[in-house]
């Protein structure tokens, strides 16, 4: 028999794929909640009979079942390995997704960050026992001052947000501190969510700056909103069309004439890392996200760490603990005392991301100063190379000069096909791409924002483009079906989430007993 | 370099095909003044065995836990063994280098196993429902607190002065330039705290942990009413969450959020971080929620999937409106917290929350032969206080200059409250060898 | 828009899916071959500078550029991910591939198989430094002979086949120390391949025993054939057809009375292990599987290890190097010398496979004697499980009776169907299962070999007959083209494996230069 | 149990379902005198954190080389750094816990990684086609002389002195029962051998080792053109192929087979294994070889897959008259093979190579100054002999007590050769630092 065209016989078997018995499509199975696996005798550890002792707990003792499923190993490796078979990643290909700086994320780092030296120690041992890792982070410090030339580092904040309110809070204390009580932070436009949303959580008001049709912060316009009360500016730099702010250091200049501080949003620092150093533009403050720039894994939405870099005039306020080189050692500052007594005070439980720092200096040394230069100049020269390559078939948001570390594409060239952004974006799903950040910026009508990073070969991007090309002819082509039906591949297609907006289900409950049922 | 594929053929084809000449082209944006000319002063790049040796040469210079003698030492994060499946699976670079499921379609694999964490916690907790996670537990107590003033349209909070300090200090951190007094009692270890007095009809919410930081269970009933009573919110704090395992949850006590640290499931000690905050609360409250939420729906084909949902709520669509401005959150922390809660389940949880109160109590009674030192606890878990004859701090250098890591002295979370000064927190988990609990009590009988 | 049916109007995706440019399919994502992708200047790795030094090489350095491929570490990490997506295995689902005893493989044995303790020292280390690890083959050397109850135990063999050759040199040597040349080894027809290949490569003839309408050793026959110059008989327990051999003591007495040895091959041991030793039936000697019933990884086709129990008449013949106790510790005898003169040698390089030493005893003391026992019971029982649900829709090779840890059918119910048994695989894969064993043993017409094992869940049992179950009735249904069209779903379908063997490419080979090609 | 998901419940329904009272019913063919009524006399079922003791505390009785203040054994085995991404990958569940590839539609990971594998060896080693591995490298020498025997269809097989002792010795096993003499010289480190002389036309295969065992580099085209001219096959053994790097490979000298152990790329120490045998010929010998061999082909689509191929040659298709009777071979290790070989590419072999032979030199030169000691070497890659004053072995002995691995004494691989009691083989990696040189010549000093 010849098997070759047989499947033409059963276009049933994609999608919905009824051609099996199981839903399973071959090495794409289907998987259960564990909940639903679960048997309550059943457990994935064993445990040793505990000493005999009469309970201290005070009559508190639980009397409700917990509800949890129980499962053997055997069940959770395959549940897991199963879910993160329905996954994409950077280890399974191009992860353009803009503003995230999805690069590679070594091996080496994940290793190293669990030697017991580093895994297995406990934030309250005494800091006679745990010289080492400040010495990890004293370093890490000296390495991110070099980088930006800034004076001073503060290392607790657990991600860029994080950072942000760290960032603000200093100046806040700052202008308290002078009896000058200001009232408002201008952000741009084009600014991440979490700009207005921190500047708001440290009791400011959030007045928004234009943008040029140059896609960068309208001067003029920010030179008219300056004045008295105006605490800070919060830019981000290269900004989230992918381009260099190049007026930045009229923008700093404005800011400080007026006594407002200049907060520099550096989460794209991927673009000028070993090139720039953002003390050179003025920048008095400004967060680093080292599960971008210094590669600590995303880990399907965190952990991070966003460190913040400051002026003199800012370290003063810095939140505790601080590290610090005293008589016998390095020392832990832990509470608003001495040096820190300006600090503006902790901000989460204990001591900075630790794991995250191990991997970022791995990621610093491995790199060194040459090699960080030289990730800067690759992720640019990726951008640029996705950009001239698609500018004929896609519409790039800002005329046709060079972008920084990201490409920033508009929904013109989509314009009266009936494919929407969205659309474009799954499609390019089923020809095994992440799509790109979409959108966002809010300043861009249908925004694609692509950050193909350093770590992306050119055979990768050539691929790519291949990909986005034949896409961008097809919808002119008059396909919109196609695209409004993709994704077809995945293992689910398009979700319906209003309906999950509408009527939230949260979390797995037991179900009704049947009689209870109608 | 090993980490970047561009060759330098690649890279003039590259420009070729932009059209510009050198590299510099692309960053004329820059200003010239602020260019670097040269590789800024750092060591050259290198490879993996010298990196390698660099950082090995620092963790060597630690006192890991599991190599010292013994260690006692807890406080707000707790040292248990975590099976060898969940750092194995954590790993898969499906998991591992993944970002945030904006696209659901080929993130059905972060999705769910948000949606099962989110049910695990509002499980252990006795909540309604919980979010996926934030970034340890002391920032799900600051954003309780946020919320709840939200919530109640109140400014004053009242916290417990059991509550672990460095908890307390972020809330102060978090709350510092909004309005409204934050009361507290001075802490002691001795005497039953008296909150009820302290809940007005200002109150917003009242603070309190269980097990407190002295290690004391309290029946949370009486606040709840007290609270409900002033319309006020009820915030318990777990800093163990293994103790939900034996203990009657907070959820069944009446709070009306459950904020706890959840590294003892499925996380390493790593001095500190990253954690993983669980934060649950009841369902009238979603919408008030801080962080992301996990959903479930169906899919084109009406098969049942999962979401991101109510994002309304966050910075990325609500801007300075947003309940929350936290974005990256501890996703694959809860993934190990999940894991391994797949493993434990209800049974595995009950037997080893069984086991640390069990070898807790044995140290506990172990440790009365040291002469002058008393357990203040009438009640604990799995940690309790032990006032010693003389400060606590050099007893505990001592011992660790012998490799015992004894527990964390009051003094260190209390500086200056000079009633504290001689007392130490003990923490015992599965981990403890009875072996290791002789040589604790054995070395306390010489320091003191 | 309704998404939801459109996918009815391209049924070219499946298959072929010429849907998608790139021919990818969401996240399953075709890859080239690292030849396909590398460029000479590039490498994965970053090494100093060597010391400058002037060669010793004797004029022999290479002249010739070895022609590698050179791919960053990013490039490899993907490309190995992606391949490893195109992989079934335990991990992901049920492999009830029959004789292979595919059970989960526990994590906690590979952590403790890279302590440096064992995986970092050296076999020609002084005996000294590694007592530790000569205990811990002494220690697993005591777990398999109490389990089999036999008193020596050679610890060298990397694998089964190894193992079987281990056993019939020592025989042979047996034979011989008693100046008598034995020149036949009497085989089953249900045996492994091994086996035979196994007695030849020792230089012996092969000669086959018929099985009974049981499925078991015909003992007449077998008798029959046994004389004077017979060496051995090698019998596998549980056999082949996954049965006990019920009179197994009987033909062990039969060879005994000849003067020729039983030889068991115990890659079946699972089915047995803490319940039947295999010295209380009468074994001289046989091999165990490490990476079947104690479960270190099969790894895509090795590597394994092969211990095998002998008797005391036997134990003089072991292969070196041995672990004995010395008068300070553990010794190493690595030579024919001393108690070891009459070792039949050397089986490989170096000591046996500590990596799977490490792992198998791990397994052991998880489970413990209590434990072991279960395995071999819910073995029985989630194969026995199989076999009931099976019966009156599949074709069972061997009556009514209990099977032991795999049950076998026939084609018998595929008759007339126009399904073979390969056919009726291959549909199986697209339900997201592996294939049983197919077409081995030999002794049974298109048999299907089942082997569950111990770690399966009863719901995973259930899933695997209702697929099972609704393939043998589509069957019956007479929907030949179906199957002979499967698989559909997978990242490749039938391959031509006569074309492979007609005219084979074993190696990838640079691309003809242009102008050679005509 | 923790591995075993079925609970009581299960069996009881399983049991019903199959139609019998107890799980002793399944086991009515074995004979009652041999069934075990009870457990046997084994420790019961442990927890993973006690498993983990126990086996931490024998790992902990061994001078592991890393944790060693220097270490310079080789002779067959070496200490490389492999790099982390190897071992992470090869965790990967898809390929550790995937079965020989026999349903390719679903193993082309596996198959399409051997076939990988099969190109990289041949290309190394400068031969026509590889195979899937063997065992190991003396394994595979051994199945070389069975296949030369085959092949030129005579019994006398020439090994050189200077070929690895245990590499001769399995060598002689697997020969054990085929008749045909082995012709072995007197090993001299200080002499050229003399193996023409030994090759006559009953001769089947002259196998000879490059680098030798004394760590000799020689030219094989002489020894080639004398097999040639008797109608006898060159067999090439490596022991250390990170030497391919820099030397002319075997292939290019002549040889029709060429047999490796491929441990030094991608694999660590093992105390011995598991390590992973290479096995390269020409393509006219390939239905002679032994072992699998992944092949290309097309699927039902038309599209570039991979199969095993050539089966009939293997034990389960022909039984008996099967080339070798090897099944299970070393698919993970070789898996870490490729992927290390993949990091590497033609640069990084070469610079690792170049690294390897300079710090070697580095350390000849250093031993300079070790009174009465004599390097015996005119030429080697990464592995020299040393003369020592007296007896080698009680100066390795001595200087293990102190935390330094010095080498392998030539007495350990030739016992009672008395010529050779003074040698010892010292291997010098890319790992060893210059510190640790300098401290293995001082001890050096100070032992003899
Ligand atoms: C421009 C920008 N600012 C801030 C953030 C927030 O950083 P994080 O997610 O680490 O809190 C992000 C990342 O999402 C970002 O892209
Ligand atoms: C019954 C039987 N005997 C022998 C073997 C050979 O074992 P190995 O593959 O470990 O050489 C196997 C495994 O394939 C087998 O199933």
């Amino acid at each position: 028999m010849d098997a070759r065209n047989t499947h033409k016989d059963s276009p049933a078997i994609i999608g919905a794929h009824p051609g099996t018995a199981t839903g399973n499509r071959a090495l794409m199975i289907e998987e259960q909640l564990i909940f639903e696996q679960g048997e309550p005798q059943r457990t994935g550890v064993d445990l040793p009979e505990p000493p005999k002792v009469t309970d201290r707990l005070g009559g508190l003792a639980r009397k409700t079942d917990l509800g949890l499923p129980g499962l053997s190993e055997p069940q959770v490796i395959r549940h897991f390995t199963r879910l993160s078979q329905k996954n994409y990643s950077i280890d399974t290909g191009l992860f353009p997704l803009g503003s995230c700086t999805m690069k590679h994320n070594p091996r080496l780092n994940e290793k190293l960050a669990r030697l017991p030296g580093f895994g297995d120690i406990h934030p309250l041992q005494p800091v006679s026992t745990v010289q080492g890792a400040l010495e990890l982070i004293d370093t890490l410090a000296h390495w991110l001052r070099t980088l930006t030339g800034m004076p001073a580092v503060a290392m607790t904040p657990a991600a860029g947000a994080h950072g942000e309110f760290c960032g603000l809070l200093t100046i806040r204390a700052a202008h308290e501190a002078k009896g000058d009580a200001r009232k408002r932070v201008l952000v741009p436009e084009s600014a991440h969510g979490t700009n207005p949303a921190t500047a708001a959580a440290c009791g400011y008001e959030v007045e928004s700056i234009p943008a040029t049709p140059r896609g960068r912060v309208d001067l003029a316009a920010l030179k008219a909103k300056l004045g008295p009360d105006v605490a800070a500016i919060m830019v981000t730099n290269p900004n989230t069309c992918g381009l260099f702010e190049d007026e930045v250091i009229e923008i700093a200049k404005a800011a400080h004439d007026h006594g407002s501080y200049f907060y520099c949003d550096g989460a794209n620092f991927n673009a000028i890392v070993g090139k720039v150093r953002p003390a050179d533009l003025g920048v008095d403050v400004m967060h680093i996200n080292l599960h971008k720039t210094f590669s600590t894994p995303h880990g399907g939405g965190g952990p991070g760490a966003g460190p913040v870099v400051l002026t003199a005039a800012l370290a003063p306020y810095a939140p505790t603990p601080w590290v610090v080189h005293g008589a016998n050692g390095f020392e832990l500052i832990e509470t608003p005392e001495g040096p820190a007594q300006a600090s503006v005070g902790r901000l989460k439980a204990f001591n900075g991301q630790m794991g995250m720092f191990v991997r970022a200096l791995a990621y610093m040394l491995s790199h060194g100063g040459d090699g960080l230069r030289q990730v800067a100049e690759d992720a640019v020269l990726n951008a640029n190379y996705l950009l001239a390559r698609l500018r004929d078939v896609m519409s790039p948001a800002f005329g046709d000069g060079p972008c920084m570390h990201e490409a920033l594409f508009d929904d013109k060239f989509l314009e009266g096909t009936g494919v929407t952004t969205l659309d474009f974006a799954k499609a390019l799903i089923d020809e095994g791409f992440h799509p790109t950040t979409i959108y966002f910026p809010l300043v861009v009508h249908g925004a694609m924002l692509m950050e193909p990073t350093e770590t992306e070969s050119k055979e990768s991007l050539d691929q790519f483009i291949q990909a986005l090309r034949s896409l961008a002819e097809k919808a002119k082509a008059g396909e919109a079906a196609f695209f409004q039906a993709a994704p077809r591949l995945t293992p689910r297609r398009r979700l319906d989430e209003t309906a999950a907006a509408r009527k939230p289900i949260l979390r797995w409950r037991p179900p009704a007993p049947a009689q209870a049922a109608e | 370099m090993r980490y970047l594929p561009l060759t330098s053929d690649d890279r003039r084809a590259m420009l070729g095909a932009i059209g510009v000449k050198s590299i510099e082209d692309l960053f004329v944006d820059v200003p010239t003044s602020a260019r670097q000319a040269k590789p800024l002063d750092l060591p050259p790049h290198a490879g993996e065995l010298e990196v390698e040796r660099e950082l090995a040469a620092l963790a060597a210079k630690n006192l890991a836990a599991g190599q010292a003698k013994a260690s006692f030492v807890g406080a707000g994060a707790y040292r248990h063994h975590v099976p060898a499946a969940v750092d194995h699976l954590i790993q898969r670079g499906e998991f591992l280098t993944a970002y945030t499921p904006y696209q659901p379609e080929i993130s059905q694999g972060t999705l769910q196993m948000l949606f099962e964490f989110q049910s695990q916690v509002a499980l252990v907790t006795g909540m309604e429902v919980a979010n996926a996670s934030m970034y340890d537990g002391a920032t799900s107590a600051a954003e309780a607190v946020l919320m709840a003033r939200r919530t109640v349209k109140r400014e004053k909070v009242v916290i417990s002065a059991a509550v672990h300090p460095h908890y307390r200090e972020t809330i102060e951190t978090f709350a510092r330039y909004s309005d409204g007094e934050i009361a507290v009692n001075a802490p002691d270890p001795t005497q039953d705290e008296n909150l009820e007095a302290l809940i007005d009809d200002q109150t917003a919410c009242l603070v309190v942990q269980n097990p407190d930081v002295f290690g004391r269970l309290r029946d949370l009933t009486p606040l709840a009413r007290a609270c409900q009573a002033k319309g006020a919110l009820l915030i318990a704090v777990v800093t163990e969450v293994v103790s939900l395992g034996a203990i009657t949850p907070p959820g069944e006590m009446g709070a009306d959020i459950v904020v706890a640290e959840g590294q003892s499931i499925g996380n390493g000690l790593n001095f500190g971080g990253p954690y993983v905050g669980l934060f649950a609360t009841r369902e009238k409250y979603i919408r008030q929620m801080p962080g992301r939420l996990a959903g479930q729906t169906v899919d084109a084909d009406g098969k049942r999937g999962f979401v991101l949902t109510l994002s309304t709520r966050e910075q990325h669509i609500r801007r300075e409106k947003a309940t929350s401005n936290i974005c990256t959150n501890a996703g694959l922390c809860a993934l190990a917290f999940t894991i391994h809660m797949s493993l434990l389940g209800s049974e595995g949880l009950r037997q080893l929350a069984r086991l640390n109160h069990a070898k807790a109590v044995q140290l506990a009674e172990k440790l009365a032969v040291v002469p002058g030192a008393k357990v203040l606890n009438q009640s604990f878990f799995n940690e309790f206080t032990l006032r010693l004859p003389k400060p606590a701090a050099p007893v505990v250098e001592k011992l660790a200059a012998d490799g015992i890591l004894a527990g964390v002295p009051a003094s260190r979370l209390y500086p200056g409250v000079n009633a504290l000064a001689n007392d130490l927190l003990i923490a015992v988990t599965e981990t403890a060898t009875e072996a290791q609990m002789d040589a604790l009590v054995a070395a306390l009988k010489g320091a003191v």
